[in-house]
This record gives C-alpha cells, structure tokens and sequence, in this order.
C-alpha cells in the first residue's frame, strides 16, 4: 500500500550507520573527504558531483546573509499523544535524535535576508528522525507561513523528508491538510513560496506543502516521489525505469521548475526574489 | 473496572479534549455539544481487540461502498467522469446529485465489488487522475454554490510507477489545495479505510465523521509493523499502537464526530448503514448552510491548523 | 499542421452525396428507411444503432417542449469579407447552403422549455456548410449566452462542426477567443452550460465553446478530435488506434463525462436541469 | 497606381475599417491614433506577391525565435517548466524575467534552431501539456500582478495521437479561457507563423500585435490550397485568398498594431529585431498599466467578441 512510503523511506533513504561506512565516503564514486573538505564544498562530491545530504543549520549558513538569521519558534517540540510504543518509545527516539542532531525537531524556521532580500525560511533537517513530519515539523512550517505573511517577504522552504511520522499516528497525517491551509493562506495573501526540494522529499511533505510553491527546483539526484521505488516494487512488481522518482525523472514529467546543483541554488534564488520583489 | 469506573475514565478523556490546541478557539461553534453527544459513544470498547475489530469490519468484502450510498441516498444521480486531461480513474467516483432536497457534488472512492471491478477501480486507489477529476467537480460545486460530500474509502494512492510519473504528491497535494479553498460547505465521511494521502486529498471538509468501525490512519497496520516490528504479522500489535479507529480519532480531535452502524457493522444491513449515513451527513450539511461561505473557508483552514500536539 | 483539420473534416466526414448512397442507407449494417421511419426514430437506425446527423432544427422539435422554441438570431448572416473565391465564391456556397437547409446559418439559437425548465438553446446543423464557424456562428452563440445571462437560465448547446470555416480567413479563428470570451462571461454569471457533442465537434469548435461546458455528454460514435484521423495520419504517419477520436475513445481518457444515445439524451438533459435549477 | 492613388486607396481601406463591428464601440480608447499611425505602413505593397513574400519570411530558418527574444530583452531570466502533471513541452517555452523594468512572465512557442532542437520541440508544435504548462504561468502571473507577454510562432498545435489523447482541444479552449480571465496586462505578438488554435491559445490579450513578415491564419496556405483547390502546389493562391499576413489582418481588427522589422526581414537582423519588438511590447505594457484589472479584463472580452463580420 502506498502509505507504506512514509516509513519505509525513512528507513531506505537515511545516511547509512557510521560503524559500516564513513558518512563522508561518496555513495557514488567512493572518494573520502575530511568533514571540513566536505563542509567547504557544500557537502558535494568534488569528483562526481553526488549531492550529500546538507543539515538545516548549514544550509542556512548557506543561503542566508551573514548574521541575518533569527530562529522562529525554536522550543516547539513534538510530544508523544499516543504514548507510542514499538521497538523503543518515541520518547526516547525524540530525546536520542535532539541530543544526536543539536535540533529540536526536524525543521528549523526563522527570518533571514539572502543578498539583502529579507525573507523567510522553513528548512528541513534529513537527520532528525528521517525528516519526518509530525505535529512539531507542521505547526514551525505553519508558523513560518504566518509570519512571511505578517512582514510581507517570501518564503523559501527547503524540504528533506521521509514522510509523515508514524509515531504521531493519524495526527501526523493531519499535518498534510495543516500545512496545505497554511499555504493557502500564504496564496491568498499574495506570498511566493519558493521550494528547493533535497533528498529524500517524499510521501506526506511530497503531498502537502512541499508541492505547493510558485517556483519548485530539486537538487541533482533527489528522491522526489509520493511512493518510493522499493515499496513500488515490492506492491505492484513493475519493472522500474533506471531514474524512478529521481529530481531528473521528475524534471522530464513535469513536476519541478528546475534542477539546480547546490552551488548555484543561492544565485538561482537571488534572482527569483529579485523577480518576486 | 465497573461500568461507573469506565465512564468516569471517558469523562475524563473527553475533557482531555480541552487541552488539545485545536479545541483553543479554533473550532466553531456547538463542538462541546457535540462531543458531549458523542459521550454515548465514547462507552464502547476501546481495547486493542475492538480496534482490531475495527479494522476488519472497515475492510470487510461485504461492507457498503460509495456506490451502495448513491443508490440508497441520492436522486437524479448523474455520474461524471475523466480529468478532462488523459483518464477517468474508477478509483474515485465524482457526480451531482439531489440529497435531502439540495444538489450535491459527491467525491468517493470506489473499491468495486466483484474481482472484475475490483481490478478496473484498482481496488480503490487512485491515481493522480482521479484527484484531478475531483477538483473539477469540485470547482463546479464552488461556482453553482453546491455542498460537497466526499465519501473515503481507499487503502491509499495507487502505489505504481505511472502514477508517480503522474504526479501523484502534487496531486494530493493540490486536491487538498483545492477544498481549503471552497467557499461551500463540505462533509467528508471515512466508510471504510481511510489511508493515508489517498484518503486526506479527498477528507479537507468542514466536517470529518467516521463511520463507528472505519479506520483512519496514516499507514497500515501491515506497512507499519513491517517497519517497526520487522514483521508485517504483526499488524494487530501496530494498529492497537497508532489507533486508527473512530473513537481514538475522535479523541484526538482529528474528526467531528462518529456515525453509526447497523449492529455488527455495515455490511450486516446496507440500507440501515445508508439511513444512519444519510441522516448525519444532512445534520451536518444543514448546520453548515447556515454560515456564509467566507467564514466557512475562516473556520475549515483554522481548524486543520489547530491539529497536532505539541510543546 | 494540424490546422488543416478545420476543412479537412469538413469534407471528411461530410454526408456522402446522394448520387453515390442514399443518405438513409445506415453507413454501419446498410438498413435503409424511409424518411419518415427515421424521423421517427430520431434519425438512429433501428438496427445497429448508429446516429445519422440529426438536423438542428429536428434537434430542437426533439428536446424542446411543444411550442416553446423562440428562435433568436435568425436575421444574422455571414458576410464574406474577404471576397473569397476558391473553385467558387464563398458568397455562392453561403446561398446554395441557405436553399438547400433552409437555415440562415450552421447555428441556430433561441429560448424554449425542456421538461418545464426554461433553457437557452444554441445547436448547431452540420448540413450547413459542414458546420463550420464563422463571424455568424460565432455571433450566434455568443448572443445565446448574452440571452441566458440575462434570463438566468441554463444554456444548452449541441455541437456538430468541422471547425472554422475557412473562407472567412483569420477572422473565422477569431471566433474560438470570442465565443471563449462569451462562455467565460456565462461563467461570472453562475450560468450553468450543458453540452452534448454529436458527430462530429472537431478543430475550432472543439478548441474553444465546446470543451468549455460544466457537463459534457456526447452521442455515440460521433467524431471528436482537434485534428481528425486523416491528418494525424498523414502528418505523423502514426497508426491509430480502432477508435481514434471517437466519443467512447475520449470517455476512457477523461474528455466527456458520458456517452448518452440519443433517445435517453432528453431524460438526460431533465436530470441536469433539475439537478442545475 | 501612383504613390498618390495609393496613399488615398490605403486611407479608404483604412477608414473602411470603421465599418467593422470590432470598431463599434467595443475598443480601446487611442485606438483611433494607433490606427492612424499604422497609416504609414500601410502604404506597404499589400499584393499576392507581398503576402507571399511574408509567409516565406515568417518561415524564415533564420528568422529570430522565441529565445533569441529572451536573450536580447529579458534580464534576471528563469525559465519554468513542466505542466505538474505529465511533461515538460519543450514547444513552449514559460518563464518569469525583467522587461523594462518591472517583472513579466513570458509564454512562447519555440521551434529549435538545429534538427535536434527541432524534433526535441517538435517544431514549435505544443501539445495539451504545453498549454497546460501555459496556463500555470499565467495563474503564478495573476496571483502576483505581473503582466503576462507570449509571442506566438507555431505551425499549429501538434497533430498527433497522443495529443488527441491528452486533450489536445480542450487545453486549447482552456488556455484561451484562463487568458480571458487574467486582470493582468497582457500583450501578444506573432512573431513568426500564427497557426491556427495552436497559435490563439496564448494570444486572447489586451493588445495583440504581429511582426511585419509574421503570418497569422486559421489554416496553412499549403493546407487550405490542398483541400480548396485539391493541389497543394497551390498554396500561393491560397495564401492570396485568406490574406494571413500583418497588414490585412490589421485592416480586419484581428490585430491592435503591426511591429517594424529590420529592412528584408527579421533574420536579417537579430539584434535590431529585438530592439523594435522590445520597443513595441513596452509601450503595450506601459499603456494597459494605467488601466485597471478588472477594467482590462472586461475591455479584452468586448474587443473578442466584437470580431467578425457579419450581416
Ligand atoms: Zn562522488
Ligand atoms: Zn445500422
């Protein structure tokens, strides 16, 4: 079934434990890099070109102006209503991802400028909890919709997610229609939204507000689809083509503006907010 | 525990409704009454085996699907079909009807009944097509001022290789997009399963009942235990984990309030399940119609804005 | 190109002249009727069910309650503005068309009652001139939309048509913005528009009033397509499917909400309105 | 025929055109002086020949397309692309920039210069998909108040099965719609070859205008020779029957304005080209920007349905 995804993606797609491979060995091409290599090339392959996957915090560090950065909404953190239990308690795996990430939840918003443009950001962090959305990760990108909207300044939403959070049950797929209000509001009020969509944005953020800016670009090699090719695969036993659900695929059918290698994308958005101005 | 002990424990629940956010304002007028009437309800088992039950009864061969509705609950139906682009998904029915002396626009899933249309409505999955011929419906609903009553039903959004080339999340997506913008009243009804994606691009309504054994959850009990517990034998254990059963949903203030069945469930007697359906969807359709559209679309958007919990 | 379409069908499709077949011999089982066999029948041959072209006037006696039909229009006429003269001038086949349908023009509107329910009529007659658009078709149904804007009432328009007509040059293209222009007005206006396709709606009329209609239905068989078989053939060099463009084609990839024979079309058409009223 | 005699058959024409509906009251003010300082170019050679001579130029493998525009006007460019659904129409190209100043979206159909490029656009040839894609741009221009410029260049929309498929009518009916919709300024221009509904789809705007050389036409010449005559070696006949080119169809109200082109023809000239096409768009803008949406819209509606001849 093809909520299967919002799991199995999370699973499949998340950076593979250090004890079997160094996080900084290229999946593509195998090369190795110091981590202040890596950080200094915008965590991209020098050698291929593979796109590693870039936490919130650097991303912004990226984008935004020095020192421009105002956190939002940054004690939001996700409870746990029903006491969920499988393996381990979702407790405890909040705790585990907060204190392995230094984040809160799986996606930090705030204001920022980017080449003086003032606007606002909602970013998406892979690697808490799969960038998965729960009740938290919906009502930040609410909030950075409301207030994009009180100072009149785009949003700029960079998303990276396995799909709604299982462990928040059918309150996590009310953050699917949460987010999509907030976006409508944002249209109403005559908002842009711009979307730079990372690995892996699927499932539940693929199917609510991530699909849902005025301009859309992908990074080279993204997963972007509502169902993953392993859960396709195992449920409907087709014969996957080679580039199933990549940004490149998604590009030839239509889906996305733009796919725009990492070094580029704060130029590309510096002209789009020119345009949006 | 004693019957006094059980209500006292539901009382108890259901005044824990009042720290949940989206009962901070949010929610319109006459929710406390509303819940309160639920209070009946909320006496049934709750236990993992009821929830179980639940997700039988919902999946049930013999359960009433939309069709058996129209049939029982709509005159001068007439079907209407295709995305006006490149299918008409039998995943999804779309049509206008006459209930209760007004038109309607109707959006439902359809599982099929026999193998043969089990295959040709893709056992109620939809693909991106069949959402886009919902919105179609839907911007008729809008421009004629007609309610729109959807009625879910799905496992979830076909899972295949076309429908992802299709653009399956851009179209949940927008579907929803789509009914956080009606300025008519809406009412959506969970009859079965409600999966997923599948199940919410079809569910932004005013109101959101369930069915009292449909299931509303944002994966399977199977997808969810193969995950967690490495086992998909494991269903049973999950979905008593996650809850997707109408009184846990009601409690967490995900839906508006639970309609019920025949005893035993649905498919024991399609046309008790039809009145008892029809009978809710119109109190809450006349309800509705009496706020303008405006502060319909104020009231629809804040309340999916108030859902979640958090810190 | 395929704007070759618009005459193309024209010619296509037209009747077959009556020295090579009697035009009531069934072109699907070769029945043959006497007129008034077929008048009775709604012109659909009793056999194998195929729908001979139904005239607009035929068509308007068959939907409309007794007495009700008010023609509106009937003075307008086209003018040939380009002095257009091919193997002929378009002057003279504008008056052959004229003696040989007794229609002014290939539409003819005007109000009426179906079952009760006050509608606006706009049909079209594909024996004049193929029923082909120019200035006088398009003014014609523009008008028919003014007259149900104004009324308040439903429009209900058929269509048979090869698409624009030719020999008024640019100024016959002109006439799919203006007759979109007049649907869009009947749109702002909350007027509901139910269309019913015959054989065949192709080229221009397909590709602007016709597919605008809130509810589609069309009768079987009939041809429906921008660019009629032939020229995709011709152009493409494609092989096409058994039924190319045909009503039960565009029913399976989603164009019309459904096939309705010609006798159930009145039943049909009830329904909507009560369902519109 | 004397220049003298010319110039007196030219001012009657152009007085003539009075006489057609379009000029009865349904348009825009100054459109009295603008056809007055059309006078001058009329007094172009308006025979067979001359029309002739516009098809092969419109035609011209040189002639500048759509992007040679891009590069020479649009400053900040960023192309879009995809329809969300199914493909991304390489035939026509959508996408947002500054133009004298302010930001506009662009929709314009491109042929491709080299054989590759050519099959990759399949000729300038859109299908569904490519008005589909059309229509996105046009509602991201709306919501954000930017005008809305397309410059149209296509033989026709594609003609072929899986276009038929996909809608190929109905997109084009759509996309004339939503332009009807727009309370944005929009302009068009023929650029190159205005074929048929291919071509009107992206040209329902408040001020259409047409190169000198560009043609604009219902059907091909080649077409309308193969069926009317039975010999498509006729073409050039035809061509002299139905008059695509600027001048005639400034002379029936089809058109608002005709731009100059460098001396023998667009191709000649790239850069000079673009700077005359710049200077005409521009003034366009800055014109309908002194009108009201709301305004624009109902003054663009009246000037379509006031075209036609009739008695
Ligand atoms: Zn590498
Ligand atoms: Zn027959």
């Amino acid at each position: 079934m093809s909520d299967q995804i919002d799991v199995h993606v999370e699973h499949r797609d998340a950076p593979p434990p250090p004890e079997r491979k160094h996080p900084n060995t290229c999946p593509s091409c195998g090369s190795h890099y110091r981590d202040d290599e890596l950080e200094a090339a915008l965590w991209v392959c020098g050698q291929c070109g593979h796109h590693f996957p870039m936490g919130a915090r650097a991303r912004i560090d990226w984008y935004a102006d020095e020192g421009t950065f105002v956190e939002e909404a940054a004690d939001v953190r996700s409870e746990d209503p029903l006491e969920f239990f499988d393996l381990r308690p979702y407790a405890e795996r909040l705790a585990e991802a907060e204190l392995n990430t230094g984040l809160g939840e799986a996606a930090v918003i705030g204001q920022a400028a980017i080449d003086g443009h003032p606007v606002q950001l909602a970013v998406m962090d892979f690697t808490f909890m799969g960038g998965s959305m729960g009740s938290a990760v919906g009502e930040k990108f609410s909030r950075a919709c409301d207030s994009a909207i009180e100072r009149g300044v785009p949003l700029v939403s960079v998303t990276s997610s396995g799909g709604a959070r299982m462990q928040e049950g059918i309150l996590s797929l009310m953050q699917l229609p949460k987010t999509v209000c907030a976006v409508e509001d944002l249209h109403d009020a005559h908002v842009p939204m711009l979307t730079v969509m990372a690995h892996p944005t699927t499932a539940g953020v693929l199917a609510s507000f991530a699909s849902l800016g005025d301009v859309t670009i992908a990074e080279p090699g993204a997963l972007i689809a509502f169902t993953g090719p392993r859960v396709v695969q195992q449920t409907t036993r087709e014969k996957l083509p080679d580039d199933f659900g990549l940004a490149e695929q998604n590009l030839r059918f239509g889906h996305i503006d733009a796919i725009v290698p990492r070094a580029d994308q704060r130029a590309h958005l510096v002209r789009l907010l020119r345009l949006f101005a | 525990m004693t019957e006094r002990d059980q209500e006292l424990n539901l009382r108890r629940r259901l005044s824990g409704l009042s720290r949940l956010p989206l009962l901070r304002g949010a929610r319109v007028d006459g929710e406390a009454q509303r819940l309160e009437r639920q209070l009946e309800r909320l006496k049934a088992d709750t236990s993992d085996e009821a929830i179980w039950r639940s997700v039988e009864l919902a999946r049930h061969a013999d359960r009433p699907y939309t069709m058996d509705y129209v049939e029982r609950l709509i005159d001068d139906w007439v079907e209407l079909h295709g995305d006006r682009g490149r299918a008409d998904d039998g995943a999804l029915v779309t049509g206008l009807g006459r209930f209760g002396g007004r038109t309607i626009a109707l959006i439902g899933h359809q599982k099929g009944r026999d193998v043969k249309e089990r295959l040709d409505r893709q056992f109620g999955m939809a693909y991106p097509e069949g959402y886009v011929k919902a919105m179609r419906v839907m911007e008729i609903a809008e421009r004629f001022g007609f309610p729109v009553v959807s009625l879910v039903d799905t496992p979830g959004a076909y899972p295949g290789v076309a429908a992802e080339q299709h653009g399956q999340g851009g179209a949940i997506a927008r579907s929803q997009a789509e009914m956080a913008r009606l300025t008519v009243p809406t009412v959506a009804c969970i009859i079965g399963e409600g999966g997923s994606g599948g199940a919410v691009a079809i569910a932004v309504a005013d109101r959101v009942l369930m069915q009292e054994n449909a299931i509303y959850s944002v994966i399977t009990p199977e997808g969810c235990a193969a995950i967690l517990w490495r086992d998909a034998g494991e269903a049973k254990k999950a979905a008593a984990a996650f809850k997707p059963d109408a009184l846990h949903c009601l409690e967490l203030g995900v839906i508006d309030g639970v309609v019920a069945e025949p005893a035993g469930g649905a498919q024991t007697n399609h046309d008790e399940a039809a009145q008892l359906l029809g009978g809710a969807l119109l109190e809450a359709l006349e309800e509705l119609e009496e706020t303008p559209g405006e502060e319909l679309r104020r009231r629809r958007r804040a309340k999916f804005r108030g859902m979640g919990v958090y810190a």
